[in-house]
Parts: C-alpha cells; structure tokens; sequence
C-alpha cells in the first residue's frame, strides 16, 4: 500500500473509531487507561477507542506482527502519529509495558519470552511497574541491595524497591536484583520480572510534599521466581537496564515539554493586570516573566533542532541529559513564578475554590522533577563526560 | 545595639530553643493530618505568655520584658527554626502601633496583652497580594460612632485573635480601629494556606465601633501602615534567617552522613560549592536582618528601607536554601516521611506575607529616590 | 528553512571559516597597537566582496547570493568566533533596507553594494542608549530638497562608510535617507571602544540631500527603524553565538590541559558543572538563534519578537561566557597575552549596540502584550 | 599616659603636622608614597606628614619601639585611627613591608633579621615586593619550582615568579623558593630575603586585559642570596607563606570595601533619569540595581558584624574567605551593572571625554578581584571545609 492510501485508511479509521469524546486533552487521571488484569473502563467510548486500537496492534505500531503489534513502518507510524494528531486523538492506552519493557524484550529477550508477554502488553492485559530505586540508593542505581539467591530453578528473592510508579495497581514488575554479592556493583545485577501476587510481595504508597502520588514502596520477602523470568542473562542486568533508563530520560524530557508553551503572562495578566502603558502593572515580576519566556522558548526551539538533528542522523546520545537537566530547571522556575504571578490563590493548599491548592503542590510535584530520572547533577556530569569530555581524575 | 549577643539576649535565645522543643517540626504534619485542629500547638501561646514574650519588646512601663524588636527577633529565629505557629508576630506589631499610636486607654489593652497574652492581630490586605494603600474598606461616621464594611485577606491568626486592627477609608484619610473579633458584622472564613496554617478572610458587615476604637489621629493612619508593614517584615525576616539556617544545618548533616558512589555526597565539589555559596549569603541575611531590628529599635530613619531590604533578601536566600535542602536530600527529600519540605512549603508563604520580594524592592527603590 | 545546514549552507560555513584564518583573533591586539589602523583587518572586506558576502542575503535579481538571513548569519558566527571587523553587519541591514522599501534608483546603489562592497551604514542611535524612536535628528523639506541637521552616535564602520542611512524627523514622520559621506555638513568624529573598534559620532550641520533620497514613504519611517533594529540583532546574537562558542571551546580546552594540584582541572566536579550548564545554555542560544533568522527569511510574524529575544538570551549568555573564561583561566585569563579577554570586551560592545539586554526584554514583553 | 591625655596630644599632633594637602583622598597613583632607595616626594606636604610620622615610627604605630616602631598598644592605634579618620588623613607610607614582610619577621624572624629590616620599613628605606606565584601554578601556590640550591653559606636561585606587584620599583623581595626537590609539596619550600639589585635579578611588567598594571614577572638566574637571609628555617617556608598569606586576605577584603557603599543609583539616575512617579525610566536594570545595592548593604553589615565578633573573641578565621568570595563578586557584579547603567560612557576605552576609558578597564581589572590572592573556588572550598567541615573524600 502507498503511503498516500495508508494515510487515507487511517484517517477513515480513526474517523470512524475515535469517539468525540476521545478526541479531548487528558483532564485528569481517571481519563488514562493504563489496562491490567483488574483494569475497567471508566466509560463505553473509552473501551470503544482502545479495542479498536488494540485490534489493530495500534496500541503498539510499530512492534512486529508476529507477536500482535501494529507492524508499521517508520514512515507509517509518522502517518499514524499526525493524523491522531489531528484529531487530538487521546492515547489509547499508557503503560510501562509499552514504554520501558517491551523495548527491553525486543532487544534482550528471549523468543519464548516475547511470546508470552508482548501480546498482553499490546492487549493491556497486564500492568507492569518498573522496579530500579532501592532505599538509600539515590542516584546510584547500580547500587542494588535487593537479593535473588539461586534455589534450584528458582531464586528466592528478599529487598525493597522505591519509587516503583503505580505498583499498587500493577500485576507484574521488572526490577533489578543482585544475583552475585562478590562481584562489583554494576556485575552480579540480574534483571527479573516477577509477577505481584507472587506470595511475598507488598506494595505501600508513597505520600509526597505534593500529597498523594503513583509511586510505591515495594517489598520481597522471601518471594520465589523462576529463572526462566531473567531477561538478558544472569549478571548482566545492568546493561538492560541502562538500555531502558535513555528511553526513560526521553520520555521525561518529551512530558515536561507539553506544558511549556502556556504562557506565564496569561496568569500574570489576570492577576496583577496591565496598565494604560500596556505593561504589566508590577514591573518587577514582568521582567522574570519575559525572561522566563524566553528561556522556555529557547528550550522549545532546542527540542525541535535536536529531533532535527537526530532525524538527520545526528543522533541525540548525551544531549538527553542537556534537556532533562534544563527542562527540569525550567519548570522549577515557572511554578516559582507562578506563586509570585498568583499571590494567595497560589499558595493555598485546600480548598474548593483553590482546586484544593493545585498550584502550590504542583510547584512541590516539580521539585521531583530534578531529582527522579536522573538528578540534574548527574545529568550535568553526564554532560561533562560524555559531550564536553572533561575528565574525572 | 550590636550584632553580637548581650548575655540576657544568649539568656533569652537559650530559653526559647529551650520551650520550642515541645512544638518541634514533626507538630507541623501532626497539626495538618488532625483535622479537628486549629494549626497550633496546644499550650504553647500559654507558655509563651508566661515567659512574657506577648510583651517582649514593650516597655516595663506597659508590662513589658523591653528587649525591644532586637528581642523579638531572637524568639522569632528560633520559631523559624521549629517552624512553631504562635501569635508572636501578630502581637508583636500590634503591640508596637499600641504601644507608639495608642491612647492611654488603649493602652490598657497593650497590658492586656502583654500579662494575658490577648491575641491582636491586623487586618490590612485585600485581595491576593499585599497592596495595603489599595483598600475599598470604608468606616462611616455617623454619631460618634463608625460603621465598617470591607474584606480582609490572609489574616494571620484570625481564627484566635480577640482583636483586630482593621485599616479603613475615613472622611479625612486612612483610619486604624481596634475591632473586637465577636462584634457583630464580623464574620470569618479560615484558608488553610501550604504552609498548614490557616489564614482568615475577615469580612466586616457594617460592624459598628465607638469613636475611641481609632487608634492615633485620622492623620497617622498611612504613618501606622507603614509601620506595620516594617514590623511585620523585619520579624518575618528573622523568622525567614531561622528557617534558613535550620534547612540549610540540615541539609549539610544529611551530606555528611549520605553516600553515593561510594562516597560521602558531601565530598562532591558541585555540592561543596554551592554549599559554601548558601552559606555566605545566609550570613548576609543575618547580618542584615540584625542591623534592621536594631535599626527599629533605634529609630534610626534607615530602618523603613532596611525592612523592605531584609524581606527582599530573607525572601530570596529562603526559597534558595529549602530548594537546595530538597535537591540535596533528593527522593526522600520528595516525601512528606521527611521534614525538608516543611522548609519550603512555610517559606512560599512567609515571602508573600506583607509583601513579597517585588514589592519590597519596589519599595526600596521608591525610598532611595528612584 | 531549518537547523540542519543544507549542503550549501555547509559550504559557505566552511568557505569562511577559510576565509577568517587571515583575520584571527590575534589581528585585535595589533590592529589596537597599531595608532595608524581604521581597526580593520586591511584587504579582508575586499576578500569578502569578491565572495559575493556583501550581497549574500540579497536577491539574484539585484546581484545578490540569496542565502537569505540564515546565511548572513552564518558568516556573523563566523566573525564571531574570530572576532573579525567587517562592514558584513551594516551592509547587510542597508541591503535588506533597500531590497525592502527602495525604489528602483535606489536599487541600484544595492547592487553597487552586491558587486563593489560599497559600504552603507545606519546612522540611528542619539546619545548614550540605542532608542532610536527618541530623535532630535530633523530633515527640513524646502524647495523640493531636505536639510539634515542633528547628530547621530555609535554608527558601525562610519569611519569607512560611502553612504549613510540616517533616520530624521520630517514633517509627517520619520523620514530614512540615504546621505553621502562626503556630503557638505557631514563631519565624523571617531570614538575607540573596548572591543578596538571605532565608532563614529557623526554630526549634520544642514546636509542637504534631493527628495529621492528619502527611503521609501514618509510614513514608511518607523517601520524601516524597526527593520533596522530586527535585522541588526538577529545578525548581533548570530556574531554572539560564534563568540560564546569560541570562547567555551577554548576554555574547554584550557580545562583539560591545565594541571593544578596535581589532577587536570577541568575534572573537578564545581567548574565541571558550570561548564555543562554553560555549554545547554550555548545550546538554547543557537537554536534561539537559528530560528530568529529563519523567521526573518520566512517573513514570520513572530520575527520582531524572535529578534529581541535573541539578543537578550545571546547577552546573557555571551557575557557569561566570556566572564567564565577568565575566571577558568585564571590568572593567565586576566593578561592581554591571553586571547581569552578580547572576547570579553567585544561582547561588551555588541551586547550595547542597537539596544542592550533591557531594551530588548522590555520591547519583546510589550510585543507580547504586557 | 591616659588614653585621653593621649587623644589630646594625637589630636594636636596630627593639627600641627599633617599638611591641608594631605587630609584629601587619594586621587591618583602618585599621590601615595611607597618609600624605597629611589623614591622621591610629589611635592613638600607628602614630605613633611612623611617625615613626621616616621620619626614617632606611626608608619607602624604597634611595632615595638625597639625597632622603631611607634609602640602603641591597641586602645591607642584605634584611637590614632580615629583622629586620622576625622580629619581624613592619608596614610604616610603604602608598603608591603608594613602589610606582610613585617608582621612575617617579627612572628618567624630572627632577634636579627628584626633589627636589620624593620627600622628601614619603619622609615620607608627599603621598598619590598612579594614573590609567591610562580608561571602555571596558579591557585596552588605550594607548587613552587624556583630553586634554591645550596652552595656553602650561600643559594643559587633560578626559575621565575609573576604577579610580583611593583617587583620595578622595589628594593628587596621576599619569595618562596625550593630548598628540597625531592620533599613533598608543601615542604621543602623556604622563606628567602633577596636584594633586587643582586646579579641576575630582573623584571618585566605585566599587561592586563585592562591596560597597564602594577604586575610584573620578576626573573632569577643564577642569583647568589645568604644563607643568613632565610626567615623562619630552611624548608618550613610554607607556615611563613601561609600566616602571609592569611594577612593578604582581610587586606584585600577590606580593599574592596571601600568603594562598596557607593550607590549605584547615583549613576544610574544621571544616565537613564527619574520619570514623574519618582522612578528610574529604565524599570528593569532599576531592579538590577536595586538588588545589587540590597546585597552591598548587607555585605558590608556583615564586614561590621564580623569584625565586631572577632573583638568579642570569636576570630574571623576561615570566614575571611566567605568575605573575600563575597565582596570579589560584588564587585564584579557592580561593574556589569555600571556598564548597562552608563551606556556608550562605560565601554569607551579612549579619549579625555571618557576619561581613558576609565569605567571599562574598570570592568575588566574587576575580573581579576576573584582569582588574585586565591580565587573565589578556592574560597569556596575552604568555606565548605574548614567552616562546613564538608569532608574531602
């Protein structure tokens, strides 16, 4: 099929299946559908728009046929990716499985492994949470505690994970082990998927400054996995795992990025108001806005030169860690500006009539933001090593 | 007047980390999970009563201890360092307009204050920022008495104070009246703002008031806003270089004690300067905040430009040292588990109290003639 | 239009990189020491007119290369990185005047420009600020004639320009004409700035010039000016974003080969991070940059704002640039042996000319409506 | 003698013996009076407060008398200050012998040494510089390489110090030398007396970004120096060094002060002008200045707050470098702000009308106050080592 007639099917497709109310930005959380074996639906057009992407393997485009994934090319999955565009299509289904493991399958896993957990990610079958961040490990994620002793065909597995997004509501986790205490940290990590009602596991959530939040505290105690659920090989975890951390830090740097072009000086206008000179009446605050503008516009203008530049075969490589790093400062910085734009509505923390402090904890929410993912310390060694190759000794 | 402390002030500052123990950071969550609460640690304003620092700075002749707002700032740093809700701000300028604008009988208010700890608080911003030149509230005269109607926003300590000192528009100029929480027309709405606290909106329905309820001439009515406002920010701003202080004594223990990469954090050179770099400009603030509130207590004409300058400051060096604290202390600076955040979240507000840092600048610029 | 360089684009890079080995940073200090230099590099403007550089924006039609903006700014990041002395920049914004309002007479000085080099300057700034909307500069209209009488400073390569485009208040307007610099009344005055350039205060006493020597309409004046203005910045922060990237890189370099207690210094982690921060910001700048010039060739509305913001975002950031480098030199840094100065004091001028960072960010706010 | 009998006779003194001339600032490079084999007088008012001065040795009011010194206790110099304040009285003599050689001898000299050096700084004879920094060693000053090499009672010196300030017009130098090779850093470096007039001394001066300077490399070869002239003991030069070094500090630190209260405004309002509501027309570089005069403020409150706490016993200590830092980077923030606030003015480098290019060579010679007598990073690490006890490992 041309490109041209692929365009027009999907078009057609997405016309017929999308319901209209699919077609509106994400409000709040229950609009996702994150799938899993207790997942619902929150209402019939939801269900509508995610079966008829999933009959397709759309959920998925471009992950092979053979496993029930959309097969589409790279220039199909652009035609797919603009004409969703188009209509403000809602993704049909969010998920680590997607985003993080199956990559890791396609590239590390097994034939047999494939075949059994592709399709259901591409279904949203089943959930999967991400298992890396121990207790006290930080920013050193080769610093795994968490035991995997070999029993026979099983390893018997005893730590605790933190950060592990939505574990409470997912049926499997992909973590980090250590299967050999002896060897050097980033030797001896196996990477281990094990299922949550496995006997043994325990999730707890974590409360944030923000409030309420995703994460988890995930605990193993004792908990049996058969070898077959190592991808990769014994020890050789971590290489998986950085492999999935450059998708995670893309994936960040690309969310932070929706929300940047709302301009700050809508809210400032509406709050402090613009006099007969047309300027904003508290000049003092004008001028952070305008710088901050610019900035924010600089980091737009970046991010479209180098999806430029990766497409002209540059690649991104390290310059991830340049835009995790100042997209993660950027947004610091507006939430700041948004409390010195908004006065007392900003800082406000209940409340009907404040969205119960949406503001003030969303300026807490991105605290995280220089932190997880990587800190922007780290990015900024990264930076230095691996772009300006300045050494370490 | 210096910046090192006389002994009864080392006396003074030991005595209040000593009575903060019992309202420490951990009260913070505490107050804010319990619903039923009202944002303040039972019994302390009682102690502190008793200790008498609801007349710190007032003079002996009023029933005062006059340690003057030198004093005051001294119990103001340490309750930033426990991040302690109590009415010593609010009492503390309000003991000031008493104890400069008030007429004898009014003083008996300020002994009032000073023996029983009677909780005076003011109640002049409207609307979301402080701006309070720019007031719609109005007092009516009519046979002697006043008649007053507006909106008060982010009134600290509303919810137990006995009176207000309430800014209005009278015929000739701006009037400040004393106002008895339980008059009629007086109703209150508490705002639970992110430092879990609760602020009130004042809303004044005709509240009437007799003649002798206007503190000083109708002339000095900007005169004891501008006081306010200086007060009110020079001892935020001791509380600021507490909060401060203590994010930041915390955040170097946490880099003393954290390891990454088989290191102490602390031993990083990126940390290590941006820490020595914090440390420099909190001891910025403290000198300047010190110099302010001696500057007060002085009446030295310096001192209305030295209380913008130290909230400019304080504001800025605030919000620094609890961004640095949580960057720091990394994820587990990130949960409510830790008590870092409790830094930030009581620094946005104090910044915006009286003023924030644009509008102390401005301020500061419009005092030094340009 | 976009970031990647086409081939051609790519060519005419390397072609100058080529070209501005004859006019390396070292030619500054001579060029300063020398008494009897013009502060240009002798025969380079030649070189670049026979490269076809005067009219490298300029349309085929009129002699030009067509490489629009973005080329034009290729050849600025160029001059940057070798701190090169040209007329490319006043040509350039003369050029893009004339292809824009000029009638077909006047055209044909533009393609004396394309094939000669004739070097047309704008002479718009009065006094210490560029604000070139506050003139005294006025062009009176009698017998068919205009006279110019004001003063003008901080003209570009006024000291080797043939014409000048000088803005003039006119009866109904503001007036841009084109004036000889040999023209009776006109008289220069050189000024020698940090970068060892000059810089031409030129006076007009009664200079009088036909009518066809108005650009354009008479209503067409202020929006020439706010041409001028765009194209000079854009073309500004593109010479800005060669100087920041030459400054860095031979910081960088200077990081890995100086040794200080016993360990190279561009491993300690404290100027390790400064310089990733620093090389981002480089980052934002170019594509800041790029787009701004994109956006002039585009006719994108967004264009006059784009042209501030970059020259406020290519100010900042040339200036820590430049003031990083002697700081990570060092001692050395701080010598006139070292070439790492002469791009702190070019970076001084050009963040002045045509409007400095406060104009900018004020201008780019008010385009954005507050 | 009663400190107010002793105020009285300062008093009448300094009325009786410091010319009208004298009691005006410094405006120029030759108004000061640096002493020194070849030193003339400017005129006969600089001779006559000189004179007069040396000959109750107030050129160093507190050394010992049995040097020549003026012998005063501490109650006394402040008051000898105060009465010089009051009537502004310039200092009688400018020299590094007073600031650093002196205080060295008199803490590591011998009984000696003392007697032979001190009455010729006392009676501005002999004009010393310092020899410290050596080409490529930069902030780490113990990396010297100038060698001393033993030869009977006397040293052959060889190798070459810079930033040796006025090394062209000075008599003597007190340099750090190498006595032993093979010693590890820190040790084996001496403390050396050496006439400038010896064979096989010379010197260069340096040029700065700013124009000319008081910078010069001084050049050693093969340079025949005493035994007798060593301070302190062979090899334990460093300890000499770094007392010295601790005396440059404050001095700087208390250079910078000087200049700091000086409203920025002031320029400001000249150049950009106050509009009908009382405000700089320029509100954005308004801000800038006011946040720098906020922090100038500040700054100098804590000079004051730290001085006072030094009175009251708690030394200054390593805080000498958070002033240093401090007041190094102000000054160069100050420069940068005088640019945006002058204008053409500021970046003018010739001609009468702009005074030389005074601001801007300014500006540039300001961006040296962070990386001479140890640069801001090493401030910050002795900040975050010896007053934060951050560890080093």
């Amino acid at each position: 099929m041309s490109l041209e007639n692929f365009r027009v099917e999907v078009k057609e497709f997405l016309e017929a299946n999308c319901p209209d109310s699919m077609r509106q930005p994400l409000m709040e959380e229950s609009d996702t559908y994150w799938g899993g074996r207790n997942a619902t639906f929150k209402n019939a057009d939801q269900e509508k728009w995610f079966n008829a992407m999933a009959a397709r393997g759309w959920t998925t485009p471009t992950w092979p046929k053979k496993y029930g994934g959309g097969g589409l090319s790279k220039e199909e999955h652009k035609i797919l990716k603009e004409e969703m565009a188009k209509l403000k299509c809602r993704p049909p289904l969010l998920s680590f499985g997607i985003w993080m493991l199956g990559p890791a399958l396609l590239q590390f896993g097994t034939e047999e492994q494939r075949h059994q957990y592709l399709p259901d990610i591409i279904q949203g079958k089943i959930r999967w949470c991400q298992g890396y961040s121990e207790p006290g490990a930080g920013s050193d994620l080769a610093g795994v505690q968490t035991s995997a002793v070999s029993d026979g065909d099983h390893y018997i597995v005893n730590g605790q994970k933190v950060w592990t997004s939505y574990a409470d509501a997912a049926d499997m986790i992909f973590a980090l082990v250590r299967t050999d205490q002896s060897a050097k940290k980033q030797i001896g990590i196996t990477f281990l998927l094990i299922d949550m009602l496995t006997p043994g596991v325990s999730t707890r959530p974590i409360k944030l400054i923000s409030g309420k939040s995703p994460f988890c505290e995930t605990f193993f105690d004792n908990v049996r996995v058969p070898k077959s659920n190592v991808v990769g090989e014994e020890n050789i975890g971590w290489t998986v795992a950085k492999y999935l951390l450059s998708h995670e830090r893309s994936a960040i740097s690309a969310a932070v990025d929706a929300d940047f072009m709302t301009p700050l000086s809508v809210y400032a206008k509406k709050s402090i108001g613009v006099g007969s000179d047309g300027r904003l009446n508290d000049r003092i605050k004008r001028t952070d806005i305008a710088e901050w503008e610019i900035d924010g516009a600089a980091f737009k203008f970046t991010l479209d030169r180098i999806q430029e530049e990766a497409k002209s075969g540059q690649g991104i490589g390290a310059r991830s860690s340049m835009l995790k790093y100042y997209g993660s400062e950027l947004n610091k910085r507006k939430y700041e500006l948004r409390l010195d734009c908004q006065g007392k509505e900003a800082i406000a923390w209940r409340g009907e009539q404040y969205n119960e402090g949406k503001i003030a904890r969303q300026l807490c929410r991105t605290k995280g933001n220089s932190i997880e993912g990587g800190t922007s310390e780290i990015q900024l060694n990264i930076i230095a090593k691996h772009i300006l190759g300045l050494p370490s000794k | 007047m210096g910046y090192v402390l006389t002994e009864e002030q080392q006396f003074l500052s030991d005595a209040a980390k000593d009575l903060l123990k019992s309202a420490p950071v951990s009260m913070v969550r505490e107050l804010r999970d319990d619903k039923a609460s009202d944002g303040y640690v039972p019994g302390i304003w009682k102690q502190m009563v008793e200790m008498g620092w609801s007349g710190i700075a007032v003079a002996e002749e009023w029933g005062g201890l006059n340690f003057g707002m030198r004093g005051m700032g001294i119990l103001m740093e340490a309750s930033g360092r426990t991040l302690t809700a109590s009415p010593l701000l609010s009492v503390a300028v309000a003991a000031h307009v008493l104890e400069k604008y008030g007429s004898d009988e009014q003083k008996s208010l300020l002994q009032t204050i000073c023996s029983e700890g009677k909780v005076v608080t003011c109640a002049v911003q409207e609307g979301a920022f402080y701006n309070p030149t720019q007031s719609t509230t109005t007092a009516l005269s009519q046979n002697g008495q006043y008649a007053i109607s507006g909106t008060k926003d982010m009134v600290v300590d509303g919810s137990i104070a006995d009176v207000f000192l309430v800014s209005a528009n009278i015929e000739d100029g701006v009037g400040i009246f004393l106002v008895d929480a339980k008059s009629e027309g007086v109703s209150l709405e508490q705002e639970f703002m992110m430092d879990s606290r609760y602020y009130s909106k004042v809303r004044l329905d005709k509240v009437i008031v007799e003649a002798n309820a206007l503190v000083g001439q109708s002339e000095s009515g900007k005169k004891i806003v501008r006081d306010i406002t200086n007060i009110a920010n020079a001892l935020l701003s001791a509380e600021m270089v507490g909060m401060m202080s203590e994010a930041f004594d915390r955040t170097m223990a946490y880099l003393k004690e954290r390891r990454q990469f088989d290191k102490v954090i602390g031993s990083f050179q990126g940390l290590q300067h941006r820490a020595a770099d914090l440390y420099t400009e909190i001891e910025l603030c403290r000198s300047l905040t010190i110099k302010t509130l001696d500057a007060i207590d002085e009446d030295n004409f310096m001192a209305p430009a030295l209380c913008s300058m130290s909230k400019v400051k304080c504001s800025a060096i605030t919000r620094l040292a609890s961004n640095e604290g949580i960057q720091m202390f990394g994820g587990i600076g990130m949960t409510d588990d830790e008590e870092i955040g409790f830094f930030l979240k009581r620094a946005r507000v104090a910044i915006q109290l009286f003023g924030d840092r644009a509008y102390h600048l401005d301020r500061y610029a419009r005092m030094s003639g340009y």
